[in-house]
């Protein structure tokens, strides 16, 4: 698998690029009752360089779909920039919002919900392309779905219902791509569809990037999955990364010991043998986070410093950067 | 301890709203409404500018608007909801002579639908679509879509015209009094027809309310861990069914409150029954502003209390609600 | 102060039409009404059969149950015009003279009286054995107190008295009223409502004399004492037996509370009652006169249905069309349908019951839509294509028979190819609609016209404030005035027919039905009307003479 | 098997070697649908020696689930048993009365749920349906069956790694790995010999399903449990199970010892489920898909389910049912089954 | 521990998720539910009733006969009243102002309820503050009688009778319809559409409005019924429109004649119940058909 953006990541602009993000709910208004907020987001710096196919992963909670959904502006950040080609985008609003979402678009997790069960394919295929006011509309839409494998003959006067989860899920992609966006976020395409039908739709994105250069963000909590799609992985806990690193080398060596846990973690069906518990309790709640790093309460290496201070990315090697006082090192790696 | 609190006062604040809200809607409709209580009190006499002046002196009406508002709403931050134009009483007296007798009327209908409906729908509930369930839910849309009066003139048709059962006004026997005991009985006799009807338009909305939770309840998810556990369908239902189920119940207990007022008003016209609903129509029909104004905020705050009140219930019987 | 003369009507219209609406309006549950009892004596023997009269020997005791419409707003029976209020007051106050039930002035608290030849000193005598329930004497200072209280109140009856100049007490037992003006309806109107005696020694001192505690308690000088009450539930008198005319030979009255007319007149038939003041509508009179141990006694009152036309909508400046309308009502029908034949239907233009006030040849044009059509098509009204010849509306009050009055007002007109659309308003809003905006082209209207035909000038003056249809005839006018204040009878009937001419001639107003008085009772209720020891048969729910049979 | 753990009868129990706990044979289940009956389990077959811990794989819509509940006898209104037996330590479940049938559950056979947020009630203290599932299967009554009850949910809470206080919580304090470790601990109450979990670790982050999955592990060792895993990752099978069975549209086509399934599927429906799935070793590569979707399952095809979406298959496959074939401990129904000296 | 699951509130008639309907499965919810084909059979007997009511009532209602208070017989099914008046034909042509005022309110309180809560839902923010307190209050302030000190002090005529009644029951359409729109705000496919660049009143237009509106129609439905029953009592209050012959109307007058005449009472009586049951019927069909969690439990 090429990886492309990789070997020019110093010499290209990056597509987006994220500082200091954070989205904090709920800010404890009342007077009674002062909760803590809730910081789904809590300082996260990314970048994604054009054509590249990022992951972001984490267990559910950790704040991966909520950065998803503020990269594409679904919502507002409450503090930190985003930048769409060098240009800030964290206050558009209204008309030029709508503008630019002809450049970066979504994939949902939901195959069977993406699509409005009222309308049939061909009003939703046509929408983005009114929105955006794109011509050549019937030419545009049989180039995507011939892509996708959804011949329009047979599918464009379809109802969603009338479509499989696989289906539902590349006529979504297809509809994504209608505009062209230059940026996707794909979060969690794939969960929802059994195993067996799970490949069609990945690999119609892939082959996506490698005609048009889309740059993806693709969120999902499948380690496996991450490391056959992605480039580069970015690994989420609690509202911030704590390692990031290209795929192949992060999912071999891993630096963050939350990082080695995850993969550890990983029922493998090659193992035989019930996976051993890398990490004792649950995370703690982002509405109760304290001082130091945010993994120390459960990190089996966490020391005095780990709960006083908190870690930041920093490089390990290059392109790969972690957020640990006591990173492992490649060679203690078993 | 503090979310609740904090709740409570976020609640308290959302009735004071409410509250505020029907104070000037109250005083707007009623000003803006065409006639005036002086009219009325002093009769059509156009020309008799003097009485007019005394009386429109007397009750404050020569002021500008906002001043009387602003009077009015001082003397209720101190409690007081002025005094009637026509009985020349203090409101809050007539009030409260009145108010028990409603409160025995609609107290007493809304627990026996209460009970009345939860028994039924349990019944129904647990035997979803069968001919008991459909004789049932045909009783309870009958008895749904008809109109208090209605039933209440029927049954006095019934019960106290053709058959002479049952008295067919009044609280109690005026001509020999009672008391103790036996002026309770009385009362109790007096009650029948009034409280059965407001009783039995009032069971339907707890008898769907309840079969529709029991059938909802019976198909969760931890029914059938019960039953995979092997426990009797009768322990399921007693310990764990019923309790899921009562709550939507106890909730319709508190919204219906406004529901159970109107229809009394009504029954309480039909059956001569002395209780806040005549007041109310007396109040209107004479424009006595301050008593149509009290009234219309005492049941109003009673309605949002009671909404309160069920809410308050409903968290402590369901673990589930925190008031965060 | 030409006006104040015509004050004392005002008030006792005002208190009267007062009743009447609350009787319209009774099924509100509101303070429905009685508005025929009181006020209208008129026992009449067409009723016939009634056992109100002396059967048998009066026994003494027990309690009698009254059916009210409304609670009494106050027991100061003097200042406000109140419905219910005044069923009790008769039984527990006095006034100096009464009217009998053919409205002639008979003595009350006074037992004698003069008028002097210029008819401007009243003297009175009263009945020295009158006491107030607490054992004072009733004395002459209890009358000028509460003449005065009135007027500085602007009580009930502040613009009858308007016309005293000033009030003497040469002894405690003699009250020398002086007059301004002659005043021809002063000893009607003292005879009438809102002017009770008050203990001059209870309500003295406190700054109100509304929110005196006496006018929570009322004591007064009746053949009944004040018990207790309870908001919408009861009144409760006990006998006086002290009373001056003698005690009563009831033990106790308890006014019930029942604003209902239906559920009262089945209270009445389950013996629930025994007397309902709560006045039933009309089609269940039908009913009640068969019903068995209930007792229908209908009499004549002076109150009438008429209906105004606003003289200010151009059409009914055309006398042609006000006679179209007079010609296309069928009073009859009105009487036989909505009235259920209860009553007459209104021939003239003042009441019959005030016989020697009425002029019989002064007849409302008859029905006859046939003159009536061509009435309209010659006053430039021809019938449209869809048959219709003019769109009118009709005022009326919110109330069962006021609408079957007009339901039936409405058809006729109908008939005659005049659409009208009812507006149903409260009392408040009737009175802002048609007596201060006079925004209205037909209504509805009755009222008490006694007892004195000085009545006529507020509805028909030009300055009277029930005109509100803007009719305006100064030789009308003129004839009224000149009626006020002469003392002589038989004077003053003549200018009155000569009015009445006149109103039938200009018909402001076509005359619709005759009103009447209904009491229900059980016929276990003997001494209610026509009995001859009777005291105050106006307003004549007293009880002072009533009793119950086993 | 510590004293601690053990249910106060169980040491009574005979061992019962060759008896099979669970006997699964021609199990036929059927559903009611808008569009007609569903064939959701056609012609089962499954034994389950005490010990075993056979895991049950399949897509969504295989049938997986309704195996379960057709053994527990919780199919739910509108399905059922059109055919075959199934036989609890002997005793044929299908013909129980449902009286006896209740005796069963829970004593001999449990069960732990997916939905773990939904499995208790929400209004009753987890200590609750520990006392009344307790009281279901024992003699005593009052105080005394409460604090039994109360000592075992204590034993079974730490042995599933919770702290005992839980039993005084509310199930919505829990969170959803917490709740799915009491709902073990609920199975565990009657010391059952088989114990079924559907799904069991789904819902859950791929942290704490290691978690649950290697105490469940541990379960299985320390209570003797016979286990019947189901669930649609075969990560999670090949972690708790010694045997896979492999089912598809209602169909078992391929059974036997999990690693040898997994290293060398030979039907292809194995085979291309298992190369479908990523891997976190090795090569990098495309993934692949199985093409096609599931046959319509209210009118079952003549030949091999699979038939349709089957790179191998032939005109034969779809003229009748496939041939099934035993070797070496492993079971295949497949007309042209891969490596065919796999079973060697 | 999670502190925020215990924030839902489980209230009887809260939508739990938007639904999505295919006619056919819609129709055969509805079919199954066995109170909406009973509702539907009603109504449209009912509404056949207003139809034809010219051909099938044998006066006027308002014309006179010449029979006072006949009791039910040849000439007079259901008897006459005490003006005279057929009981009979008051009860067909009352069919029309019944359903017309029960429409007609409904209708106001559904648009206003729909476009209030859909933007309240939506919106979000200041704008849901202000318009869902807005709700709550007048949820919470007891309607009959604010209808009632409306109708008393303003007027009766039917058009005002239908606009108050349809002004003072919105709030419950609003808060379904915001319950409605704060969870189809959060679906997969609206999110889609923002990201797509649709414009916000597009959206509420074209998915929130369109799926959210079924649980507002079936309350609507049940409005009707409401506003049947509210004028019937504000009729029996002597409140109705004196220029129609509405059922209340006809219950108020005819209850002059109780307890002799009592079919004055009775037959408008009964075509109340049977008109508002078919509405409730129809509703309960209507939920029926778009609760599928319900309805695979049979309720």
């Amino acid at each position: 698998m090429p990886d492309v953006a990789r070997q020019h990541d110093g010499a290209r602009q990056p597509l987006i690029e994220a500082r200091g993000l954070h989205r904090w709910y709920g800010s404890g208004r009342s007077l009674l009752a002062r909760r803590p907020p809730l910081r789904a987001v809590d300082g996260v710096d990314l970048v994604v360089y054009p054509g590249e196919i990022v992951g972001l992963i984490g267990e559910s909670g950790c704040g991966k779909s909520t950065l998803g959904r503020l990269l594409v502006r679904l919502e507002a950040p409450t503090a930190g920039t985003i930048a769409f080609a060098g240009r800030d985008i964290t206050h558009l609003r209204g008309r030029r919002l709508r503008a630019l979402r002809r450049q970066i678009q979504v994939i949902f997790q939901n195959p069977f919900e993406t699509f409005d069960p009222r309308y049939r394919l061909r009003q939703a295929l046509y929408d983005p392309l009114r929105i955006h006011g794109l011509p050549d509309a019937e030419r545009r839409i049989a180039e995507v779905m011939e892509r996708a494998g959804l011949p329009v003959d047979r599918y464009l006067d379809r109802y969603p219902r009338e479509l499989s989860g696989g289906q539902l899920q590349r006529a979504a992609i297809a509809r994504a791509m209608l505009v062209e966006p230059r940026f996707v976020v794909a979060d969690e395409p794939v969960s929802m569809l059994d195993v067996s039908v799970r490949a069609e739709v990945l690999n119609f994105l892939l082959d996506l990037r490698a005609q048009r250069q889309t740059a993806f963000l693709f969120i999902t909590h499948d380690l496996a999955l991450a490391r056959h799609v992605c480039d580069r992985i970015a690994v989420m806990y609690l509202g911030r990364i704590v390692e990031e690193g290209p795929a192949e080398l992060l999912t071999s060596a891993p630096r963050h010991p939350y990082t080695r846990a995850l993969l550890a973690s990983v029922p493998d069906p090659d193992a035989g043998t019930a996976a051993s518990p890398a990490l004792r309790g649950e995370p703690p709640s982002p509405a109760a986070l304290g001082t130091g790093c945010r993994f120390a309460g459960r990190c089996p290496l966490a020391s005095e410093a780990c709960r006083r201070v908190e870690p930041v990315l920093e490089p390990a090697a290059p392109g790969h950067r972690v957020a640990c006082h006591f990173p492992w090192e490649e060679q203690r790696t078993p | 301890m503090w979310t609740t609190l904090g709740y409570l006062a976020r609640r308290c604040g959302a009735l004071l709203l409410t509250l505020a809200v029907v104070v000037v809607l109250n005083f707007v409709l009623v000003r803006a409404a065409p006639g005036d209580p002086v009219r009325i009190l002093a009769g059509m006499d156009q020309p008799s500018p003097e009485m007019v002046e005394a009386l429109t002196r007397r009750y404050g009406l020569d002021q500008p608007l906002a001043v009387q508002f602003w009077a009015y709403v001082r003397s209720l931050l101190q409690g007081d909801l002025g005094r009637s134009i026509t009985f020349e009483r203090p409101v809050s007296q007539l009030i409260a002579q009145t108010v028990g007798p409603t409160l025995l009327l609609t107290l007493t209908a809304t627990l026996l639908a209460f009970a009345l409906g939860v028994a039924l729908g349990t019944v129904s509930g647990t035997r979803p679509r069968s001919r008991l369930d459909a004789l049932l839910s045909l009783a309870a849309y009958l008895l749904y879509a008809m109109p208090p009066f209605w039933l209440g003139m029927m049954g006095m048709l019934v019960f106290a015209s053709w058959l002479g059962w049952l008295p067919t006004s009044g609280m109690y026997d005026v001509r020999s009094p009672q008391t103790g005991l036996a002026h309770w009985l009385d009362v109790a006799h007096h009650l029948v027809l009034p409280a059965a009807t407001l009783a039995l338009v009032q069971m339907p909305v707890f008898y769907r309310v309840t079969r529709a939770s029991v059938v909802q309840v019976l198909g969760d998810d931890f029914v059938t861990t019960l039953r995979a556990a092997g426990l009797r369908p009768g322990t399921i239902f007693r310990r764990y069914v019923l309790k899921n189920a009562l709550l939507p119940s106890v909730t319709m207990l508190g919204l219906q409150l406004g529901y159970v007022l109107a229809g009394a008003a009504l029954v309480e016209v039909v059956f001569s029954w002395p209780g806040m609903g005549r007041l109310t129509l007396n109040a209107i029909y004479r424009r006595d502003f301050p008593l149509v104004m009290g009234i219309y905020l005492v049941v109003s705050a009673a309605v949002a209390v009671g909404a309160l009140i069920t809410d308050l219930v409903y968290g402590w019987l369901d673990p589930r609600i925190r008031y965060g | 102060m030409m006006r104040w003369k015509h004050r004392a009507p005002v008030m006792v219209l005002v208190l009267a039409l007062a009743l009447l609406l609350a009787a319209g309006c009774g099924r509100q549950a509101s303070d429905a009404p009685g508005a025929p009892q009181d006020g209208s004596t008129g026992q009449e023997q067409a009723g016939g059969e009634t056992g109100g009269g002396a059967a048998g020997e009066p026994q003494r005791g027990g309690t009698l149950v009254v059916a009210l419409p409304a609670n009494p707003m106050t027991y100061n029976p003097n200042a406000r015009p109140d419905d219910a209020g005044i069923m009790i007051f008769q039984n527990l106050f006095n006034k100096l003279v009464t009217l009998d039930d053919q409205y002639q002035v008979i003595p009350d608290l006074a037992d004698d009286w003069h008028i002097s030849e210029d008819g401007l000193t009243y003297t009175f005598y009263l009945h020295p054995e009158a006491r107030w329930h607490d054992g004072q004497p009733v004395t002459s200072a209890d009358v000028k107190w509460t003449y005065e209280a009135i007027l500085a109140n602007q009580g009930l009856a502040a613009g009858s008295l308007a016309v005293i100049d000033a009030i003497e007490t040469p002894d405690d037992h003699t009250v020398v009223l002086r007059l301004k003006e002659p005043n021809a309806p002063l000893l009607y109107n003292l005879a009438w409502a809102g002017v009770y005696i008050m203990p001059k020694h209870l309500y003295e001192g406190s700054e109100d004399w509304l929110s005196s505690e006496a006018a929570q308690q009322p004591v007064g000088s009746g053949p009944f004492r004040f018990d207790s009450a309870r908001l919408d539930e009861h009144v409760t008198l006990v006998a006086n037996p002290d009373y001056f005319r003698g005690a009563p030979y009831l033990d106790r009255l308890v006014y019930t509370i029942v604003p209902d007319p239906q559920t009262a007149a089945q209270a009445l038939m389950n013996g629930e009652v025994d007397v309902s003041i709560t006045r039933p509508s009309l089609t269940q009179l039908v009913t009640l006169r068969t019903a068995p141990g209930v007792v229908v006694d209908i009499a004549p009152m002076p109150n009438r249905y008429y209906v105004p036309m606003n003289h200010a909508r151009e059409v009914f400046q055309d006398l042609r069309v006000r006679q179209a309308v007079a010609h296309a009502i069928n009073r009859g029908e009105v009487l036989d349908r909505a009235l259920q034949g209860i009553g007459a239907a209104a021939e003239g233009f003042y009441t019959p019951a005030i016989a020697w006030a009425y002029n019989p040849d002064a007849v409302a044009p008859a029905y006859d839509p046939a003159r009536a059509e061509a009435l309209l098509d010659e006053a430039g009204y021809p019938r449209g294509a869809d048959g219709t010849r003019m769109r009118l509306t009709m005022t009326i009050f919110s109330g069962g028979e006021w609408a079957d009055v007009a339901a039936v007002l409405v058809e006729n007109l109908r008939a005659v190819g005049i659409e009208v659309e009812l507006v149903q308003l409260d009392e408040g809003a009737w009175i802002q609609r048609t007596v201060v905006d006079r925004d209205f082209d037909l209504t509805l209207l009755a009222g008490m016209q006694g007892p004195d035909p000085d009545q006529l000038r507020l509805r028909f003056g030009s300055m009277g404030p029930l005109n509100m249809m803007g009719y305006a005839n100064p030789e009308f006018d003129d004839l009224l005035a000149r009626a006020a204040a002469v003392t002589d009878q038989d004077q003053r009937r003549d200018l009155y027919f000569r009015a009445q001419e006149i109103l039938a001639a200009d018909l402001p107003f076509v005359p619709v039905a005759e009103f009447v008085a209904v009491h229900l009772y059980r016929d276990a209720v003997h001494g209610l009307a026509h009995h001859p020891e009777q005291v105050g048969s106006v307003p004549q729910w007293g009880f002072h003479r009533a009793w119950l049979a086993d | 098997m510590t004293r601690d753990l053990a249910a106060p009868e169980a040491g009574g129990r005979p061992p019962a070697a060759a008896e099979p706990v669970l006997e699964i044979r021609g199990l036929r289940v059927s559903y009611d649908a808008p569009t007609g009956r569903v064939q959701a389990v056609a012609g089962l077959d499954l034994v389950l020696r005490p010990g075993d811990s056979v895991g049950l794989v399949g897509e969504s819509g295989s049938g997986k689930s309704t195996v379960a509940l057709a053994v527990m006898g919780l199919l739910p209104a509108g399905g059922r048993v059109d055919a075959g037996q199934v036989r609890l330590l002997g005793r044929d479940l299908t013909t129980l009365p449902e009286h006896e049938l209740r005796a069963v559950r829970w004593r001999q056979a449990a069960m732990v749920f997916q939905k773990a947020m939904s499995a208790f009630s929400p209004v009753h203290r987890l200590a609750d349906h520990f006392v009344d599932v307790w009281r279901a299967h024992r003699p005593e009554r009052g105080r005394r069956a409460r604090s039994l009850a109360l000592e075992r949910a204590r034993v079974l809470l730490e042995a599933v790694g919770l702290r005992p206080d839980a039993l005084w919580a509310y199930p919505h304090t829990l969170s959803g790995g917490m709740l799915q470790r009491a709902l073990i601990a609920l199975a565990l109450v009657h010391q059952p010999r088989l114990l079924i979990l559907d799904e069991a670790t789904t819902a859950l982050d791929v942290v704490t399903q290691a978690q649950v999955l290697s105490e469940v592990a541990r379960l299985q060792r320390e209570f003797d449990l016979t286990t019947l895993v189901i669930s649609h990752d075969i990560g999670v099978v090949a972690a708790l199970c010694r045997r896979v069975a492999v089912l598809y549209a209602g169909h078992l086509v391929e059974e036997g010892p999990v690693q040898q399934v997994l290293e060398a599927p030979r039907h292809p429906y194995t085979a291309a489920l298992v190369r479908a799935f990523p891997r976190l070793r090795g090569p990098r590569r495309r993934l692949e898909s199985i093409p096609g979707t599931l046959p319509d399952l209210t009118r079952p095809p003549q030949g091999c389910v699979f038939a349709d979406r089957c790179p191998r298959a032939a005109g034969a496959c779809r003229e009748g049912p496939p041939p099934v074939e035993h070797s070496g401990g492993r079971m295949v129904r497949c007309r042209f089954p891969l490596g065919g000296d796999a079973g060697a | 521990m999670r502190a925020d699951t215990g924030r839902h509130r489980r209230r009887p008639g809260d939508p739990g998720r938007a639904t999505d309907l295919e006619l056919r499965t819609f129709w055969r919810g509805y079919v199954e539910s066995r109170s909406g084909p009973i509702g539907l059979a009603l109504l449209a007997a009912v509404a056949l009733v207003a139809a034809l009511a010219p051909v099938l009532a044998p006066v006027r209602p308002e014309a006179f006969t010449d029979a006072l208070l006949a009791p039910p017989g040849p000439g007079h099914p259901f008897g006459t009243d005490h003006l005279g008046r057929d009981i009979f034909s008051g009860v067909v042509y009352g069919t029309r102002i019944s359903l017309l005022l029960g429409v007609v309110s409904a209708a106001i309180s559904a648009v206003v309820g729909t476009v209030v809560g859909a933007v309240a839902g939506y919106a979000g923010g200041w704008i849901d503050e202000i318009l869902s307190r807005l709700i709550d209050v007048f949820l919470m302030i007891p309607v009959f009688f604010l209808v009632l000190v409306v109708i008393m002090l303003f007027g009766n005529s039917l058009p005002y009778v239908m606009t108050v009644i349809g002004l003072t029951i919105w709030p419950a359409n609003a808060r379904l319809m915001r319950a409605q729109a704060l969870s189809l705000r959060e679906r997969t496919f609206v999110r889609a559409a923002v990201a797509l660049g649709e414009a916000h009143g597009r959206i509420l237009a074209r998915h929130i409005i369109p799926h959210g509106i079924y649980p507002v129609v079936a309350n609507t439905t049940l409005q009707v019924a409401g506003a049947i029953l509210t004028e019937a009592g504000l009729s029996f209050l002597g409140l109705g429109d004196p220029n129609v012959v509405s059922w209340g109307r006809m219950i108020y007058e005819g209850r002059v004649s109780m307890p002799h005449g009592w079919w004055t009472t009775l037959f408008p009586g009964l075509a109340i119940v049977v008109t508002v049951m078919a509405f409730y019927l129809i509703g309960d069909g209507l939920n029926h058909a778009l609760n599928p969690q319900a309805r695979e439990r049979g309720a």
